[in-house]
């Protein structure tokens, strides 16, 4: 999936084309044409507009790593209700600074997004020099652990999803 | 058809011929100016013999039946009698200024106004509808003006012309004001009706109105007191104009109206009582006056003031002989002063000044001169043998013949007696303080005889002077005579021009005049002594001082109403809407209609709730902007949720899509305004204004529900049942928008191009303050374009123009549309240009959003023109149904197209705003150190 | 309408609606900012996502077709979602709003404001767990 | 030509747009050319308009096809055809006028001015009441993009004052328009005078309220006491072209009361009949009253102009307020002379400002012009001419709202006003003309000469009021028969919607 | 439900005309938006309200009145048009008057004040 | 069942909204405000998205998709404008 004159944004133009058809809930051979169509020009219209260009290495392992942050996203979402309805003197709240190893403006935003986007952690900012990953959690019991749980379960499959 | 036309209309033409011809030689000059104008004289003299005769001429054209204006020009014998005084005096006049005015001043332009003027005169003279005479006698103000304030850069002229035109100009707009009255009750202006009317004005209860009215104009004309003063200021004007304008002609206006309409006007107790005490009282005081001016002009300015005094006295006689002696008076005074105030012009002209103090005994140095003035200020005295003892002596007898006063009319014949004593006293300084009493004083120059032809116009006239005095009847037997019928409108009385009537009792009064006159003279200086313990209230300064009394309050009144508060004047405009809503609304007896209500939902209150919080937030944070600016977008919110909970979806997603760029701009705002509003109000404005909302709140709100409640009857099911029919699209909105009332919408989009380029020219060059820290004094960050949002927001940026593209394909038949879908499509970019600064996206997006909104505004307008292919109005629409395999069914529509445009400029307009708006505050930053 | 979906769409739509209210009563509850922004971020995603699944079925089930465009508006949140979240944080690192005293990690405030590593803390800060004394500008 | 009476809206905006659009957009000649042709065109097209309007009747121009009441339409009768014309010709001069460079003071001059043409010629002509809102917002956004041209703190200054209030006055204009639709259900202006005749109760006071706050914004728009204020500051701060051509917005809010507030609101509406005039009468009287006071207290012969406009605003809202047939053809008349002479004026004060150094406009001692006869003659004209001395066209206009108060009170009010106003004015004009031109110091003139396109801009502007003079008669033939059109309902209002469509469905 | 709906009406426009009242320019600004906001709901309900009954054919039962959602349709869009002018102005105004205030100038009060403690 | 289960719902996020505005209300800092309109642009969908649900048209998601989309523009720019000052540098 590399881009081309044609597809200057390939997995936008799937991603488009997949829009398109959510959009107007259909399968309907007209809407594949226009949603081609679409996929096609719109990337071509934005292509100044964009730096750097996702390159998915593996897309099964992509396709995984959804599936495992949907899955986390679900049952932390439960932890969290679970606090936020309880006793707030209980909530151990904290900062902690996530050493990067990935290194593409790509990947980071994938990981602290990701971070965010699971319950209980908040990617609040990166450093300067992008070596370093400031996340708030609600509630800390110990903050190596939670370094090395993100790291492990989110940064490492990322890496290899987009090979860097 | 008659010639008469001819006669006002060679004198306008000969306005333009001195302008030409001031590239020749001042005599040239002087002859091709009097060309025109001899011709007309000539045409008027042609005419005589028929005015003699008993007839009188017409010439009619229609011109504004409206108003009832008409080009319409009588000749009879009072017009002829003027008419030749006009020219006449005014060739001699011309002839006399070829060498009076120097060779700095501009003869062409004196010449050029000096002929409109006598065009004007000539127009109200011989005018035969009332509208247009007014229309010259407002022309003569005019040209006055202009001839007056000849030398304007002297502050005597233009206060002295400004004076005149001011004072005649009331007088002209009074007397517009009573000729309209007189139309009204006529029924017509044109003069023969309004002559034949006479009783039917008189009769009528606007009588007195329109009597004052016209006597106002002809009073302020003819300088009568107590409008007198600005005739002595007009002398500031060159000599030449003074002995045309206020001896002659202009000032003869007044009398002439009054002469004009003496059929029409007189005969009452009110135009007695009027015309002939305002008459005494300014012979008197005329008279008097004269003799104490220093100023040779000043002496002749009064002197004239009195004639004319004299003249209306006269006319308000009521008495057909006192009439016939008005008029001889008009022409013997015409002559005499004209060719006194030359003389007095060569005086000034060869010696250098006008003060009786410095000229003396000037007979050794211009016998000439002296001799044709001694005659004339003679004449002026009332001596034997000249015009005006003739005319003199037919004023005391009519004098003596009138019991208007009743039991005090004795007195009239006595005081114009006095009158006579002053006049022999003035003419006796002006002959022998002038050229006699010893030798000049500091004299600017030696004087001598003036060139030889300046002076014939004097002679000219002081021969007429002689010939009219000695020879009346033969001289001035017809002209008078017919003169007199057309003033009286019939036949004249029987009476005798002859220079001898008798011992009599006029020939004692003149006698009287003459002696006490000379006795007068004689004790001037006890006089002179006890005038000086007056002090010198100048009428002039009295007028100058109400003038500027008038302007100082209107500037105070000014500055106290426009204050420059625009929170005074929105204050007044909403109170007055305030009391335009609520005054009808107080009889409104039900606030509620008979339509049934929707029931209210648990949503529906925590909206309000939401609503009214956010929007007294809003007021109560408006120090705190950003507060406000949070609150605010909590009410845009609510209320797009309210457009869609009450089936509005198209409305719910412009407002969504408006809203973000509004707070968009809002913020920009507040980066470049200060963050804080300072506590300024007064509490008693904030008690007043927030009354004031609260009423027009309560008022509209009163309004809205009243409306709500009631049934309506619309033009709405025509849109519903035609929209898929005849717009080819099922959103009813859309395809009002776009089809039915496709011109809004238009226009709609004009409006946002206009915008943007207004805004566009608002930045540029725009300084801005540019705060580089915040409200709390903390500099802004470094990191100016953080990265996530950079990375996210250029991912979306597809997205977003896919959703555009939804938005405005489904426009016409679901909600959405090329508004929305073009705010969308802006919204996208503007989002790069958060996400990565003004410098990253320029390079990288090369659109030219002026032409994006040019060809936005094309395209609509061409889908519209379209239409004139078929035959049809503009912006007729076409649709049709295709069917194309693999893909189906679909519908193309001109109304697309036009949507097109709408897309286009919408986001030509927005990002014309927004983007150069960044652009400018980049190129502007100022450098931030980075010690903080 | 069946009644299995109607349930379906019903249990979908609780599930949703209390996370939305939980994310809501976060933000009332929770005793700082940084804590604050975990409650909405995070309970919406799953609020929201309960709600739209909820009008998925049930538009696709009473349209007879398939009604997915819903998905899109979780995508959007998806990905918005934790840009907010991070710019919010960003400003409130900025504005030096205070964490809860008894968080853990008030070292690391500094040089995340600054944006330096937590290595750069104890150059830029004196004594850097100390978290009351800061500077004023 | 049946696309005739939309031109006037089209050609503004066609030009607009391409002035926008490559090859026109950066350079400046061509942009002259292209406007300089355009308003030719546009003013023979509003002349042909006229004639055809007078000869043949008023032409409904239906937009889109779709029938009144639904859809649009354009109603080009003598009165919109005359004030289309009057539009043009000024357009033309004050267009003429900043081809000398005036046009260079800023970017988008000339789009901006069609622009501006185009929502003037549109209020004109439209016979809907929400197209009439969209057209007066489309003259207002390029008034305000105009005003700013040329810059200055002043511009800004007034700039801020005259969007705020505008943008108040939209917002009870859409208050009206919501009130008005909510009680008569349809947006045609003839349409609507048709159901108002059978509105009762609680919908005619409804309605009532409706047409006053119409009232309200048109006022604002025409400079009505207390809504003037914000005139006098904006058109004596706005960069001459732009002044010269703003004459005509005042004129628009009268023509819209005349539109609104005669049609609907006038004699035939039933209980709500002339609900404009115990407004309109003592308030247009104040008008014409502080405009003089205004006039007599200006300090410089921009201001005294602007002045001026606010008394010929106050003359005309009172002819107006007189009701009848004869008044508002006097007002029509005084429409075209006023509009022109004070356009004329405005560009005459900047000329004169030019040519007088540092003192600009103000009637203070000044160094000598440049072109004293030129400019001193033009003034003379345009001073007559508005004061309402003969030869020129405001004695006309005077004389005809004088004969037009035909009742004893109406003259009592009126006379006094109108001729003491003209004597302020007259006392003023004299004033500064004699201050401007013969108070001078010795100092030499500025170098500024007149333009020949300066020249011409003036020249076609002053022209106009002999010629209104001499064409008198057919001109008052035009606008008397113009106000009988507009009085006769059945002319005016029924034969312009269809008989089967009337009083809805 | 109209009461309600009404009362928003007159609160927002109250809450706009009071805040256009204000001297100073940002105010004013989002007095006007305020109050725009108010129009547009009052023209929307001259075609009076109803519920589920958005004006797409056969989406429907009945329709709401298509008509003054087109109106203010437009309106939202002028009046977005003015809102953009009048802000940018507003900051026009700052840079060239060199205050916020409305009238270009401080208000004589705060001028006299500091006259005040001048002369002392 | 489902209007229960509607009624239910409509209930908690009118709760959440109120929640919200009190946030908003009281702050205490800017971030609380932002955050919490950010929220409520969230509640708000959700409640487009359940009214959609109880009167069984899709009219209504197009405004719930403009909602989050736009909702971030605007949460993005307030946030940008505490951190810069100049949102479009
Ligand atoms: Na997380
Ligand atoms: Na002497």
């Amino acid at each position: 999936m590399k881009p081309s004159r044609l597809f200057p944004m390939p997995i936008h133009s799937i991603l488009l084309f997949a829009v398109w058809l959510l959009l107007n809930n259909t399968l309907a051979p007209g809407h594949i044409l226009l949603g081609g169509f679409l996929a096609i020009a719109i990337p071509r219209l934005v292509a100044g507009l964009s730096t750097e260009q996702p390159s998915v290495k593996k897309p099964g392992l992509a396709l995984r790593y959804c599936l495992l942050v949907l899955w986390d996203i679900l049952t932390a979402n439960f932890e969290v209700a679970v606090k936020v309805a309880g006793p707030m003197k209980k909530i151990r709240p904290g900062m902690v600074a996530v050493p990067l190893d990935i290194k593409s403006e790509l990947g980071i935003t994938l990981f602290a997004s990701t971070i965010s986007l699971t319950p209980g952690t908040v990617s609040a900012e990166i450093s300067e020099d992008k070596r370093w990953l400031y996340v708030h959690a609600l509630d800390v019991e110990n903050e190596h652990a939670l370094i090395q749980e993100v790291k492990q379960r989110y940064e490492a499959p990322l890496k290899e999803i987009l090979g860097c | 058809m008659n010639n008469l036309i001819w006669i006002p209309l060679l004198p306008l033409l000969g306005t333009l011929v001195p302008l030409f011809a001031s590239r020749f030689s001042r005599s040239a000059c002087a002859f091709l100016t009097a060309g025109l104008p001899a011709l007309a004289l000539i045409l008027v003299l042609q005419n005589a013999s028929s005015i003699f005769d008993g007839e009188a001429l017409y010439t009619v054209y229609n011109w504004i039946p409206v108003i009832g204006l008409e080009l319409a020009f009588r000749l009879d014998g009072l017009s002829l009698l003027f008419a030749l005084l006009i020219l006449g005096i005014g060739l001699l006049v011309i002839l006399y200024a070829r060498y009076y005015l120097s060779a700095q001043d501009s003869i062409g332009r004196f010449y050029s106004y000096l002929i409109l003027f006598m065009f004007a005169m000539l127009g109200v003279v011989m005018s035969d509808n009332l509208l247009q005479m007014w229309m010259f006698w407002e022309l003569t103000s005019i040209s006055s003006f202009l001839l007056i304030s000849f030398w304007g850069h002297k502050t005597e002229a233009r206060k002295g012309a400004r004076m005149a035109l001011t004072i005649t100009g009331a007088g002209g707009l009074a007397l517009l004001a009573g000729i309209l009255l007189i139309g009204e009750v006529v029924g017509s202006y044109n003069l023969y009706e309004v002559l034949n009317s006479g009783d039917v004005i008189r009769d009528h209860v606007l009588y007195p109105v329109i009597l004052v009215l016209v006597l106002a104009g002809a009073f302020t004309k003819s300088a009568q007191f107590p409008f007198h003063f600005w005739l002595p200021h007009a002398m500031a004007a060159p000599t030449p104009v003074s002995s045309y304008l206020h001896s002659a002609t202009m000032v003869k206006a007044g009398i002439f109206l009054m002469a004009r309409l003496y059929p029409v006007l007189s005969g009452t107790e009110l135009w007695f009582l009027i015309v002939s005490l305002t008459g005494l009282a300014t012979l008197l005081l005329g008279a008097y006056v004269a003799l104490f001016k220093h100023d040779l002009k000043g002496l002749l300015a009064y002197s004239t003031v009195s004639h004319l005094g004299l003249i209306t006295l006269l006319l308000g006689m009521g008495t057909e002989l006192a009439a016939v002696a008005a008029i001889f008076h008009i022409i013997n005074h015409a002559t005499f002063k004209a060719s006194l105030f030359m003389a007095a012009g060569i005086i000034d002209h060869e010696s250098g000044s006008r003060d009786m103090r410095q000229l003396n005994g000037l007979w050794k140095y211009m016998p000439h001169t002296a001799t044709l003035a001694m005659v004339a200020a003679s004449s002026m005295a009332g001596i034997p043998l000249l015009n005006g003892f003739l005319s003199k002596e037919m004023f005391f007898a009519e004098t003596l013949h009138q019991d208007s006063l009743g039991s005090l009319s004795w007195m009239v014949p006595v005081l114009a007696t006095l009158g006579g004593v002053f006049s022999v006293a003035y003419s006796t300084r002006f002959i022998h303080d002038v050229f006699f009493n010893g030798e000049p004083i500091n004299l600017p120059k030696t004087p001598h005889e003036p060139p030889r032809y300046m002076k014939v116009p004097v002679e000219i006239l002081v021969a007429l002077c002689l010939l009219v005095g000695i020879f009346p009847s033969l001289v001035i037997g017809d002209l008078l005579y017919a003169a007199s019928g057309a003033a009286l409108n019939g036949i004249p009385p029987e009476y005798s021009l002859a220079i001898w009537h008798g011992f009599n009792l006029p020939l004692l009064m003149s006698f009287l005049a003459l002696a006490g006159g000379l006795t007068v003279y004689y004790n001037r200086k006890e006089l002179f002594q006890f005038q000086a313990q007056f002090p010198d209230n100048d009428p002039k300064l009295v007028f100058e001082a109400v003038v500027q009394l008038i302007q100082r309050q209107a500037e105070t009144f000014m500055q106290l109403v426009e204050n420059g508060s625009l929170q005074r004047y929105a204050y007044m405009m909403l109170s007055m809407s305030f009391a335009m809503m609520a005054g009808p609304l107080l009889d409104l007896n039900a606030t509620a209609g008979l339509r049934p209500e929707l029931p209210v939902d648990a949503i529906s209150v925590t909206g309000v709730i939401l609503l009214t919080l956010g929007a007294v937030a809003t007021v109560v944070w408006h120090r705190e902007r950003m507060k406000a600016l949070v609150s605010l977008s909590i009410v845009g919110l609510i209320v797009s949720l309210m457009f869609a909970k009450f089936s509005a979806p198209d409305l719910a997603l412009t407002q969504l899509s408006v809203e973000v760029v509004t707070v968009i701009l809002l913020m920009l705002a507040l980066f470049f305004l200060p963050q804080q509003t300072p506590k300024e109000s007064s509490p008693r404005r904030v008690v007043r204004d927030l009354g004031l909302s609260a009423m027009i709140g309560g008022v509209i709100g009163t309004i809205c529900y009243a409306l709500m409640t009631r049934p309506l009857d619309s033009i709405s099911t025509f849109f519903v049942e035609n929209s898929k029919t005849g717009g080819g699209g099922t959103n009813v909105v859309n395809v009002i928008l776009v089809d039915f009332r496709g011109f809004d919408t238009l226009g709609e989009i004009t409006v946002l191009g206009i915008a943007a380029l207004g805004i566009f020219k608002l930045i540029a060059r725009m300084r801005l303050y540019m705060p580089a820290s915040d409200e709390n004094g903390r500099p802004w960050t470094l990191d100016s374009h953080p990265m996530m949002l950079a990375i996210v927001s250029q991912s979306l940026l597809p997205l977003a123009l896919l959703v555009s593209a939804y938005i405005f394909l489904r426009g016409h038949n679901m909600p959405g549309g090329g508004f929305i879908a073009g705010l969308i499509t802006a919204v996208a970019i503007i989002q790069q240009y958060i996400a990565h600064g003004v410098d990253w996206v320029k390079p990288r997006m090369k659109v030219d959003y002026q032409v994006l909104i040019g060809s936005g505004i094309f395209i609509a307008t061409l889908t519209g023109l379209g239409s004139w292919l078929f035959d049809r109005p503009f912006l007729t629409s076409w649709f049709d149904y295709f069917s194309l395999p693999l893909i189906g069914k679909f519908e193309l529509a001109s109304a697309m197209m036009f949507d097109l445009g709408v897309y286009l400029t919408v986001i030509g307009a927005t990002m014309l705003i927004l983007a150069n708006l960044g652009k400018l505050t980049t190129s502007e930053r100022p450098v931030v150190s980075e010690t903080d | 309408m069946a009644s299995w979906v109607e349930i379906i769409v019903a249990c979908f739509l609780l599930l949703g609606g209390i996370f939305m209210f939980v994310g809501s009563l976060g933000l009332v509850r929770l005793p700082d900012l940084y804590t604050r922004l975990h409650g909405p971020t995070k309970a919406t995603t799953l609020g929201i996502a309960g709600i739209l699944l909820a009008s998925s079925i049930m538009f696709s089930i009473k349209n007879g077709g398939l009604s997915v465009h819903e998905w899109l508006i979780t995508l959007f949140l998806l990905i918005t979602a934790p840009v907010t979240a991070n710019m919010l944080a960003k400003t409130a690192l900025h504005h030096d709003v205070k964490m809860l005293s008894r968080s853990r990690g008030h070292e690391l405030m500094e040089p995340a404001r600054h944006r330096y590593g937590p290595e750069g803390a104890s150059e830029n800060t004196k004594s850097g767990t100390e978290s009351n004394n800061s500077k004023l500008p | 030509m049946a696309h005739l009476p939309i031109l006037p809206i089209l050609l503004p905006l066609i030009t607009g747009a391409l002035l926008l659009l490559p090859p026109f957009q950066n350079t400046m000649p061509r942009q002259r050319l292209l406007a300089l042709v355009s308003a030719f065109i546009q003013v023979i097209v509003a002349w042909t308009l006229l004639n055809t309007a007078n000869t043949e009747g008023t032409q409904l121009y239906v937009l889109g096809d779709w029938q009144p009441p639904f859809g649009i339409v354009l109603v080009a009768d003598r009165i919109s055809t005359l004030l289309v014309l009057l539009t043009t010709v000024l357009f033309a001069g004050a267009l003429l006028y900043s081809c000398a460079g005036h046009d260079k003071g800023g970017q988008y001059f000339h789009p901006l001015f069609m622009f501006q043409v185009m929502g003037v010629n549109g209020a004109f002509l439209t016979g809907d009441a929400f197209n009439l809102f969209v057209f007066f917002e489309v003259l207002l956004i390029a008034s305000y993009a105009l005003l700013i041209h040329g810059g200055g703190k002043q511009k800004t200054q007034s700039a801020l004052h005259y969007v705020i209030l505008n943008l108040v006055g939209s917002s009870l204009f859409l208050f009206g328009l919501g009130i008005l639709y909510g009680t008569l259900g349809s947006l045609n202006i003839a349409d609507m005078a048709m159901r108002i005749r059978e509105l009762e109760g609680g919908e005619a006071i409804l309605a009532k309220v409706g047409g006053l706050l119409l009232l309200l914004v048109f006022g604002l728009k025409a400079a009505l006491l207390p809504l003037h204020f914000w005139l006098p500051k904006t058109y004596s701060s706005a960069s001459a072209p732009v002044a010269a051509l703003f004459a005509i917005m005042t004129k628009v809010g009268v023509y819209s009361i005349l539109r609104i507030h005669t049609l609907i609101f006038g004699a035939e509406a039933g209980e709500l009949a002339n609900i404009a005039i115990p407004w309109l009468w003592p308030l247009g009287l104040l008008t014409l009253a502080i405009g003089s006071i205004g006039v007599i207290a200006s300090p410089g012969l921009k201001l005294m102009t602007a002045n001026l406009v606010v008394v010929s605003a106050g003359t005309l809202l009172t002819a107006i307020a007189l009701q009848s047939e004869k008044a508002t053809g006097a007002a029509l008349y005084y429409i075209l002379h006023s509009t022109l002479i004070t356009g004329a004026m405005f560009l005459l004060a900047d000329l004169i400002a030019r040519q007088r150094g540092k003192a600009e406009d103000r009637l203070v001692k000044a160094r000598a012009m440049a072109q004293p006869r030129l400019l001193g003659v033009a003034f003379v004209l345009c001073a007559l001419a508005i004061v309402g001395m003969p030869p020129l066209s405001g004695f006309v206009g005077k004389i005809l709202l004088m004969q037009a108060a035909e009742e004893t009170m109406d003259k009592i009010w009126l006379w006094p006003l109108i001729l003491i106003g003209g004597l302020l004015s007259l006392v003023a004009l004299s004033r500064a003309g004699t201050t401007i031109f013969w108070r001078t110091t010795a100092l030499a003139g500025t170098e500024e000469r007149v333009h020949p396109f300066e020249f011409a801009g003036v020249f076609i502007l002053i022209m106009a009021s002999p010629l209104m003079v001499m064409f008198g008669g057919e001109l008052t033939d035009i606008t008397s028969q113009a106000a009988r059109q507009l009085f006769d309902f059945s002319q005016s209002v029924e034969a312009l919607v269809p008989q089967t469509t009337q009083g809805g469905q | 439900m109209e009461g309600i709906y009404a009362f928003c009406v007159g609160l927002l426009t109250a809450c706009g005309i009071f805040l256009a009242l204000r001297g100073r320019t940002f105010p004013v600004v989002v007095g006007l938006t305020l109050l725009s906001y108010a129009v547009n709901l009052f023209l929307f309900a001259s075609g009076r309200l109803k519920i589920n009954a958005a004006a797409v054919l056969g989406q429907s039962e009945q329709y709401a009145d298509p008509l003054p959602q087109a109106l203010v349709l437009t309106a939202i869009v002028i009046g977005f048009a003015m809102t953009a002018f009048v802000v940018i102005l507003a900051m026009r105004g700052r840079a060239d008057l060199g205050n916020d205030h409305v009238d270009g100038r401080l208000p004589d009060i705060q001028a006299r004040q500091r006259n005040r403690t001048l002369r002392k | 069942m489902l209007s229960w289960a509607i009624a239910a719902v409509a209930v908690l996020i009118c709760a959440a909204l109120m929640m919200n505005l009190w946030r908003l209300i009281i702050g205490p800092s800017v971030q609380d405000r932002i955050l919490a309109l950010d929220t409520m642009y969230i509640n708000s969908i959700a409640l487009i998205v359940l009214y959609g649900i109880h009167t069984g048209t899709s009219m209504y998601f197009e405004a719930a998709l403009m909602i989050a989309m736009l909702g971030f523009v605007s949460t993005s720019a307030l946030c940008k404008y505490l951190l810069r000052g100049d949102i479009i540098e």
